[in-house]
């Protein structure tokens, strides 16, 4: 099985990467540029998974070269599933990559991150309602210190793709 | 709390004088490109510590002194922090450098590898840069973030 | 009140009532976009970028790009 | 189902309506530093004394390892152990590994420094080692810092101002002060700029105008009084050819857009792991190259290369750029190592200004090797357009500099 790392750029995404794989880290130049990205492997349930650290990006819409590699490792990877970090205290534009995501018919996790600093923030999230509306797992984490990482992994499995219309659905409707 | 944050007012606003002043005297002294040393103090008068650094210890006393009004209100008390952070950084330099200039033993050819100690205690005895000076004085805005901690 | 996000003053605040087109894919992933509040922080001066703040999140804009986000202001 | 944008913001907008409460937040003292960080009349100040103490605490640490120690270790002990044992004094091997030595009164006298000896074994290793390791260090670990707390977008956003107007952005502080450490990250790091154009003007500014870290120590080393001017003269040359660039590129130069994250408390883990790879990646490239480099500088050196070159090429340097007939063989050898060429100027006699030319004709020759084969993987055109510029640059700025100099009357 191979998963993609993905989110925005400075939400800690390597420090879940360094949390999560082990001392078998890969450091790689994309084809014909200069961006570097990073695979690891770790053990889920026994079974070697290969995690690869795609470079962050804001949308699949790129505007730069890092961004444009970022999409292309998305791409070229269909049969994968997606962790996709968010910074928990800027939801909302998270959550806009994560549905670009989804659109594209990957199945995905969502990890909140640096849950803690949402707390201090005084932003309530209700999980399990955001749950129930996307269709996918959501993890509250705080990569730094390690929280929420274990329940993160066990439920990759639930990862599935995800109907856009379903997900229309479940807020009820556009308007 | 009224009477409280007065006093810290005044001693900030004091505290801004003096830095101001030191930070004026620092550019002065390199402007007539020489040094200055009374006491404890002493004024590098180089381009780089002298010249840039005064700079630097000017701003300090800049934003002490634009942060003492309205004392409690987050934003005044963030100037009164970065105008300590900027000394922080200017006296951070000033010991670092001396620490690493009291270990070798700077001398020529094969003598001994470090310093004697007593030349080692040597390295730190003063004159100091003003902002070395300034350091434990500028050390009492600690003292007023954990306060705000607690408050909150 | 209408106005550029360029000449919006410091402290202001404003919801994002129009962006030109070529432009609202660029700035979507950052979270701007019509409808959403957003505070001017500091505009850097000769014609330096500005930086605003977005659902808590500080973004930098360069001058040309705030000039084609227009803000209805709070009065 | 793909949505359009704002299809897809209109249901984020009914999702984070039923998900998410916004509490009162009340700004916290980082948040309140953090903005003032950003705003130009006291992010400035802040940003004149960060970059006073990288540069301080450079040249501590730097002189530290450099002068406290290894100038001993190498000079006292290392070099007059190998000249003792190192077989066959004055044979070709022992004139290229350990020294070259020079001639006194008539007569083969044996080098007494590190820097005067040319060796691979001596020179290179002293420069290599003794010299770049420790400036390396210190750069790449407070880079690392700033990097980790969040301060480099706030740079960013402070200079955007001034990069825009040769056609960058604020972000591209961020590779021109990679390449202070080392040119080959610094053209790795023109990826975050958006269009070819930006690149391009990026990449050819950084392989010519940003001495790297390696020459940067050394000049710490040996003409640190010189130092100010020789950057200075840099900088004003990055700006005056970035605008020029700017205006002759073809191609768009996008505006910036970045995300300006909070302050972070750094992490030392990630801190130890980012330098570690950088220091590896560095001395990957770095280690061969100057040993290498030294080795065919002193080939060269032997068979009559470089004097050929140096008499050959004398009329230009002394005529276009006013420096001394001797400065030709280290600017011919620059080509392989700018750190080794530096090293090498500072033993020549010569005026203060010449000096400062001859250095700042080092920094903007030809780029290291390494950073030559890294822009050639961005595409051979844009190799060549660098190299063109280049040839132009070395030509006109080295001559621009001649003049200030006889108008200031110190040349």
């Amino acid at each position: 099985m191979k998963v993609l790392l993905m989110g925005h750029p400075n939400v800690g995404k390597s420090v879940f990467f360094n949390r999560l794989t082990g001392a078998n880290v890969t450091e790689s130049n994309y084809p014909g540029t200069t961006v570097d990205f990073t695979k690891g492997y770790m053990k889920i349930d026994g079974e070697d998974v290969e995690l690869i650290d795609v470079p962050g990006t804001f949308s699949l819409d790129p505007k730069d070269k890092a961004e444009e590699v970022a999409v292309a490792i998305l791409y070229e990877n269909k049969d994968v599933k997606v962790i996709c970090v968010i910074d928990a205290s800027k939801i909302e534009r998270g959550v806009y990559l994560a549905l670009e995501i989804l659109e594209e018919g990957y199945p995905i996790v969502i990890a909140l991150n640096m849950w803690d600093a949402a707390v201090d923030k005084n932003i309530q999230i209700d999980i399990n309602n955001l749950q129930r509306i996307l269709g996918v797992a959501v993890v509250p984490t705080v990569a730094i210190s390690g929280e929420g990482i274990k329940e993160l992994t066990s439920r990759l499995k639930e990862a599935r793709p995800v109907e856009i219309d379903d997900i229309i659905r479940n807020a009820g409707g556009l308007t | 709390m009224a009477g409280k944050s007065s006093v810290a007012a005044i001693y900030f606003a004091i505290l801004g004088i003096v830095t101001t002043a030191f930070g004026i005297a620092d550019i002065l002294v390199t402007a007539g490109a020489s040094e200055f040393a009374y006491g404890i103090l002493e004024i590098p008068g180089d381009l780089f510590r002298g010249g840039w650094g005064g700079v630097i210890v000017l701003f300090a006393g800049l934003f002490y002194l634009s942060g003492i009004r309205n004392f409690n209100e987050i934003h005044q008390f963030s100037k009164i922090v970065m105008g300590s952070i900027l000394i922080w950084i200017m006296a951070g330099c000033d010991i670092f450098a001396m620490i690493t200039e009291s270990i070798p033993s700077w001398e020529e050819e094969t003598g001994p590898w470090f310093n004697t100690l007593s030349d080692f205690i040597a390295a730190y005895a003063p004159p100091y840069a003003p902002a070395v000076l300034l350091l434990p004085f500028s050390l009492v805005v600690v003292y007023y973030i954990r306060k705000r901690k607690q408050e909150i | 009140m209408e106005k550029k996000l360029s000449e919006m003053e410091y402290e202001e605040e404003g919801t994002v009532t129009d962006i030109e087109g070529t432009l609202r894919k660029k700035v979507a992933g950052m979270g701007i976009r019509v409808g959403k509040r957003l505070k001017m922080i500091t505009k850097q001066p000769v014609k330096g970028p500005v930086v605003v703040v977005v659902d808590e999140a500080n973004t930098s804009l360069g001058l040309n790009i705030a000039e084609k986000i227009i803000v209805e202001m709070k009065s | 189902m793909k949505l359009t944008i704002d299809q897809r913001w209109d249901l984020i907008d009914k999702i984070a309506k039923q998900t998410i409460t916004f509490g009162e937040y009340r700004h916290t003292l980082k948040d309140a530093i953090g903005e003032f960080t950003v705003k130009p009349l006291t992010g400035i100040p802040i940003a004149i004394a960060v970059m006073y103490a990288f540069w301080s605490i450079f040249g501590s640490f730097a002189g530290f390892f450099t002068d406290g120690f290894f100038v001993r270790l190498f000079d006292a002990y290392w070099l007059p152990w190998l000249q003792e044992v190192f077989p066959g004094q004055g044979g070709w091997l022992y004139t290229i590994m350990v020294d070259a030595g020079g001639i006194e009164g008539g007569e083969f006298v044996l080098s007494d420094n590190c820097l005067e000896s040319f060796g691979v074994l001596t020179s290179g290793l002293f420069v290599a080692i003794g010299v770049v390791l420790p400036a390396i260090v210190i750069f790449y670990l407070m880079l690392a810092l700033l990097e980790d707390i969040g301060y480099m977008p706030r740079l960013a956003v402070l200079i955007d101002t001034m990069l825009h107007k040769i056609g960058l952005h604020g972000y591209a502080i961020v590779p021109t002060i990679l390449s202070l450490g080392c040119n080959v990250p610094g053209v790795t790091a023109t990826r975050i700029l958006e269009t070819k154009k930006q690149r391009f003007i990026m990449m050819t500014l950084l392989a010519i105008f940003i001495p790297c870290g390696a020459q940067i120590g050394i000049m710490q080393d040996v003409i640190p009084g010189l130092m100010g001017w020789i950057l200075l003269y840099l900088i004003i040359g990055y700006f005056i050819f970035g605008y020029i660039l700017n205006k002759i590129v073809p191609g768009k130069a996008p505006e910036f857009l970045i995300d300006v994250p909070p302050y972070r408390r750094p992490m030392l883990s990630n801190i130890a792991k980012k330098v570690w790879g950088r220091i590896a990646g560095f001395f990957k490239v770095a280690i061969p190259f100057v040993l290498l480099g030294a080795a065919i500088v002193g080939v060269l050196y032997q068979i009559g290369v470089i004097r050929f070159l140096g008499d050959a090429l004398a009329p230009v340097f002394v005529g276009w750029f006013g420096v001394p007939k001797e400065t030709a063989g280290p600017l011919i050898a620059a080509f392989l190592r700018k750190d080794l060429a530096v090293a090498q100027l500072s033993v020549i006699e010569m005026t203060e200004y010449q000096m400062i030319t001859a250095v700042v004709l080092v920094s903007i020759y030809f780029p290291c090797v390494a950073t030559f084969a890294m822009m050639l993987k961005e595409g051979w055109k844009e190799l060549l357009g660098a190299m063109a510029v280049l040839a132009v640059v070395v030509f006109a700025y080295g001559g621009l500099i001649h003049l200030i100099g006889i108008l200031l009357g110190v040349a």
